[in-house]
């Protein structure tokens, strides 16, 4: 499968997603340089993790105006794969590709430290391995990560199972405790209304080798290998 | 009565008469000032290089040692690190965040102008105690200053460390040390050569910033310039990503002869400096530097310290590729002049001359001074330590537990979590142990850092403080797996004109390069910080080591937590029972004095080759340095990282106290699995170190018994709540 | 040459800690009587335009389109013309 | 009851990396003859005090002493009287 890894000015984490994708999942990954035009011959876009535009005014607001976004709002549309992690999850709140929109950390410091989170829904493409309900273990590193939407757009997503992961404690119990950032309702990650559009905090391309202290990650990216191959939820044994 | 023009701008007559004896005639008001700035203590080095010359610089691995913008240390593979630490302690005591912040960004240009890719960062902080508001929003700005930085350029904040002590009060510690990774083929130097070649000047516009502090010399100052100055930065980490990633593409095209970031002095020493490493001249014009404000004039642009730019010497015809690659990451370039043959720094202001100096003579002909030093009084009276008169604590669990809450010893915890020290994906071991490590991608092997330096022993014995600072260092090193390579140093002290002062610093220095030549770890970069003291006092002299290791093989990574129940406590070295200087002094007696640990640096060595031989043999399961807290602590921290419990007897012991919380030097704390438990005595043996059982790691408690009696014995839940919550409670309370 | 303050504010309903935690300072430090304190972020653009209305136009479109979030911000702002 | 809004902002010698960057996206987007931009901060404080003189004072001191740091920051302020 062919990766496309979008490079904004100050993105940080193209390389890790870049490296997580060739060199530990065996896939053709490359670099999307952010006034690129062209993505067809993409089949999976990530908008990673970062710094852009120094989050300045805010975090992925400037970002968002990038060329290659027309061209990352038209491959969404078409309902290919896109997956926007930390930084890049800000930049598709910005672009109106998820809903809701992200408040500085309840504790008003940046926060870099393993969560645990709770995979709330387990059929979308990017989940579609794991089991309703699993809780992963993944390393979150930001500062603006106190997800926030009004109450009609929240009893929206929930009717739509749009909420994909929310911070849980180790053995998969929502507590505020287990809420590193003051997300409402716990909220780690979400996706639009059609399934193919994921935003998450949390950062799966940081636990995908033993040295790293964690392989949960991988479950993520082979969720979307898998549904690109075509299977679908449920194809767990092949993990 | 007036002032001198030359004292204005900080020299002395006898500066001066040697400027006018190397011109031939007067200075021009520029020219005063170039030389003001560049022999300043800070950019000459005039009161500390005599010393300097103490510290062994060279050795095997060693590609650059001090005197380049960086030094660099081989790690095999036709792979380099480069690695520099830098200060920042004087704007940080008056705009902590940006203090910090731009702190940050000066070390990373460091780096990066070798031509190397930084790969992790690095802080050694002290500030006063935390029991005032001021020293608290001190603290949390610097932390957030740091990490502002850091987090934003995609650098991870790997190590540090963080003392607290009122000394510090007035006079906050701000060290940042960055550490690059490069291909021996690849490295640059800040060299400019090549007659014709040109100059150019890359990323942020030039302002008035960071030249506030600098007096001047000058009549004709416009008001627009007096009122407009400020004496600080803010920092732009965006631009400081876009220029490390276009300077890194820029040195592949192969069109760089050289580059210098434009750090202290700004044009003038980045002009000055890469002139004179080339031996060449250069011959710029201030109109074309791009500028951020109206009406500076050519003293304001040669001296300013705007951040975020760079000094390219590119080959002659391919300004244009330059301007490209530049343009390709939104960032400016423009030309401002050529290199020469002649020697000389010809400044112009559209095409007319308004200063020609010899570069040299600004970059390395300021005058040298043998300072006076003196013996301080202090010394011998503290020393004096009535150990009998010590009142023997009645409860061990209670002095356990002050220790663990004490913010020296404490988990910081609540400052890396702040510090994005992830991205990259190579940080192997995180912070939290010993020394963090970073693999090298491509290759098995990995790299470990440490920063280390105990200003109280230094305070009262400089010479032995500084050479167990690198003893410590090096240890760290050793605890992760690594054989220690290569040193990176930040002395911070008083002021050097008075001669105490300057006797701490010949110490301090005398004691590390002593140190240095034992473990074989070469100095090979550093930064001098003079002056760091108030109207009462100076602060301790904190001479900070910076340090790399070589993990050969990333299956040696060995971290300090316990691993396994069962495994076998073993302790390398000998344990002693000395007071003077230890955190247990301070805390639950309230003395800081005494002789400090004796540091025999033979054993020292010995313990650390032992150490490292036996987790490259697979012996150790974990291993930790006996440091600030003593053994009890060491064992606590080793307890709470692995969420184990130990139990452990010692025997033939005076003083219980000081056997458990003194810092005796040369000590560190490893684990074996039962079955190999006789391979790692026998091989202790045949390297001639003291290895003893001390226990084992079992159930959810820490036991300590002393000659049968049992002095110590908590929940490891409760020493972690301790050790792991103290400094955040402190900064939310 | 027009000269636009504009002012970004959090909404109302949206919990600002930065604004408590500066007014639980104010308290602390004695400042006594202090309420409520709100951040927010002043954007202060120089901008050269055909006429007042049209300045306040293309003002208004900046903060709809990237100088406020309207999920959670509300904005205004303030223009006069100045000497460029 | 008063209200007054506080404005810090950069001193105008000191590089403004968050204003640049707005600038440089507004130009981008299309939004020629912006000249200048400079972020800032807006506090708002609602504070109850005796007369507006006195609230004036208290102000200017709480900007003096924890709102701006006068290193690098400027303040202003406008205080109105408002119901509570
Ligand atoms: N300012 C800091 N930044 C990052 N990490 C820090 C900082 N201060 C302490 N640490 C980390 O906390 C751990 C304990 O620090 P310290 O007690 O100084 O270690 P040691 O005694 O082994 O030298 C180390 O892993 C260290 O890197
Ligand atoms: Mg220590």
């Amino acid at each position: 499968m062919r990766f496309g890894v979008v490079v904004f000015p100050g993105s940080n984490c193209d390389i890790d997603c870049y490296h997580a994708l060739r060199d530990v999942m065996g896939q053709d990954a490359e670099y999307i340089w952010h006034r690129a035009t062209n993505l067809d011959s993409f089949d999976c876009i990530v908008l990673p993790g970062g710094s852009t535009y120094g989050g300045y005014l805010r975090c992925g607001a400037i970002a968002r105006f990038s060329p290659v976004m027309e061209r990352v709002m038209e491959f969404a549309q078409s309902g290919k794969p896109v997956i926007g992690i930390s930084d890049g999850f800000h930049v598709l709140t910005e672009a109106g590709l998820l809903p809701g929109a992200m408040l500085r950390n309840r504790n008003m410091k940046f926060i870099c430290d393993n969560v645990y989170i709770k995979v709330e829904n387990s059929g979308t493409p990017f989940t579609n391995l794991c089991g309703d309900g699993q809780v992963l273990k993944m390393p979150i590193a930001h500062g603006d990560g106190n997800y926030y939407a009004d109450s009609d757009t929240l009893r929206e997503m929930e009717e739509n199972k749009q909420v994909v992961f929310r911070y849980c404690s180790p053995e998969g119990h929502i507590t505020d405790e287990s809420n590193p950032n003051g997300s409402l309702q716990n909220i780690a990650g979400v996706c639009n209304r059609e399934g193919n559009v994921l935003g998450m905090m949390p950062q799966p391309e940081r636990c995908v080798e033993e040295i790293l202290g964690g392989r949960d990650g991988i479950v993520i990216f082979q969720s979307i290998i898998n549904y690109l191959k075509g299977g679908t939820a449920g194809g767990k044994e092949t993990l | 009565m007036e002032r001198k023009p030359y004292e204005k701008v900080g020299l002395t007559r006898e500066e001066y008469q040697r400027i006018v004896d190397i011109l031939g005639r007067e200075p021009n008001e520029l020219e005063l000032n170039l030389y003001g700035v560049m022999w300043s203590e800070h950019c000459s080095y005039k009161n500390s290089k005599p010393v300097l010359r103490m510290f062994p610089t060279s050795g095997e691995r060693v590609l650059q040692g001090p005197g380049e913008n960086a030094g660099i240390v081989d790690i095999g593979d036709g792979l380099a690190v480069v690695m520099k630490i830098e200060s920042h302690n004087h704007p940080s005591a008056v705009e902590p965040y940006q203090g910090a912040a731009t702190g940050v960004g000066g070390i990373v240009r460091d780096i990066f102008t070798m031509g190397a890719r930084p790969v992790a960062l690095l802080n050694s902080l002290r500030f006063g105690e935390l029991d005032n508001e001021r020293t608290k929003y001190l603290f949390e700005k610097v932390i957030e200053g740091i990490a502002g930085y850091g987090n934003s350029i995609g650098i991870p904040t790997v190590g540090g460390e963080v003392y607290f002590n009122d000394c510090y009060r007035g006079n906050p510690l701000v060290n940042a040390m960055c550490v690059g990774l490069i291909r021996h083929d690849d490295i640059k130097r800040g060299t400019a050569a090549g007659v014709g070649n040109s100059v150019m000047i890359v990323g942020a516009f030039t302002g008035r910033d960071g030249i506030g502090g600098a007096s001047f010399a000058s009549a004709e100052l416009n008001e627009e310039s007096e009122e407009n100055r400020s004496p600080m930065q803010v920092g732009d980490p965006f631009m400081e990503k876009l220029l490390l990633e276009a300077c890194l593409e820029l040195f592949k095209t192969g069109y760089v002869v050289g580059m210098q970031d434009l750090g202290a002095a700004g044009l003038t020493s980045a002009t000055s400096e890469t002139a004179s490493r080339g031996g060449s001249g250069m011959d710029i014009d201030v109109a074309l530097v791009p500028r951020r404000e109206t009406g500076m004039i050519p003293v304001e642009v040669m001296i300013s310290e705007s951040q975020e730019r760079m000094l390219v010497i590119v080959e002659k015809g391919k300004e244009q590729e330059v301007r490209d690659i530049f343009e390709k990451w939104g960032l400016h370039s423009a030309v401002i002049g050529r290199v020469t043959d002649d020697g000389m720094l010809t400044i112009r202001e559209n095409g007319e001359v308004v200063g020609r100096v010899p570069a040299k003579s600004l970059a390395e002909d300021a005058p040298v001074y043998h300072r006076d030093y003196k013996e301080p009084a202090y010394y011998k009276q503290l020393k004096d330590l009535d150990i009998e008169g010590l009142e023997m604590p009645a409860d061990f669990n209670g002095v356990l537990i002050s220790l663990l809450n004490s913010p020296n010893i404490a988990s910081k915890e609540w400052v890396y979590r702040q510090y994005d020290h992830m991205v990259r994906t190579c940080t192997a071991v995180v912070p939290g142990s010993d020394a963090a490590v970073i693999r090298i991608r491509g290759t098995g092997k990995a790299i470990a850092l440490t920063t280390d330096c105990n200003g109280r022993y230094c305070y009262l014995d400089p010479g032995v403080g500084g050479a167990i600072a690198v003893a410590e260092a090096a240890r760290n090193l050793v605890c992760s797996g690594a054989k220690p390579l290569a040193v990176t140093d930040c002395l911070n002290f008083g002021n050097p004109e008075k001669p105490e002062v300057f006797w701490q610093f010949r110490q301090a220095v005398s004691g590390l390069s002593e140190a240095c030549r034992a473990l074989g770890t070469p100095v090979i970069s550093g930064n001098v910080s003079f002056y760091n003291e108030t109207d009462t006092d100076a602060v301790f002299p904190t001479p900070v080591v910076g340090m790399v290791g070589l993990i050969e093989d990333t299956a040696h990574i060995t971290t300090q937590a316990f691993k396994d129940r069962g495994d076998v406590i073993v302790l390398l070295g000998e344990n002693g029972e000395e007071a003077g200087g230890s955190e247990y002094l301070k805390v639950i007696h309230g003395l800081e004095r005494g002789s400090v640990p004796v540091l025999d640096l033979d054993r020292e060595k010995k313990v650390q080759d032992c150490c490292l031989e036996l987790i490259r043999n697979g012996l150790v399961k974990s291993a930790h340095d006996c440091s600030e807290g003593g053994i009890a602590v060491a064992l606590a921290e080793s307890c709470i990282s692995g969420g184990k419990g130990a139990r452990v007897e010692f025997e033939g012991c005076k003083r219980s106290d000081l056997l458990l919380f003194g810092e005796t030097q040369s000590r560190i704390l490893v684990t074996v699995e039962q079955g190999r438990l006789e391979d790692l005595l026998e091989t202790a043996g045949q390297l001639g170190v003291p290895a003893t059982v001390l226990g084992r790691v079992e159930g959810e408690r820490l036991e300590i018994a002393v000659d049968g009696q049992r002095m110590i014995g908590l929940s490891v839940k409760e020493l972690e709540t301790n050790w792991r919550g103290a400094v955040e409670c402190i900064m939310q309370g | 040459m027009f000269y636009a303050k504009v002012f970004v504010t959090l909404k109302k309903s949206i919990a600002d800690p930065h604004g408590n935690a500066i007014k639980e300072a104010l308290l602390s430090m004695g400042y006594d009587g202090v309420k409520d304190v709100r951040m927010g972020k002043l954007i202060e653009i120089k901008l050269e335009d055909g006429s007042s209305a049209k300045a306040q136009e293309r003002i208004k479109k900046m903060c709809d389109t990237l100088l406020a979030n309207t999920v959670i911000e509300d904005y205004s702002y303030e223009i006069t013309e100045v000497q460029p």
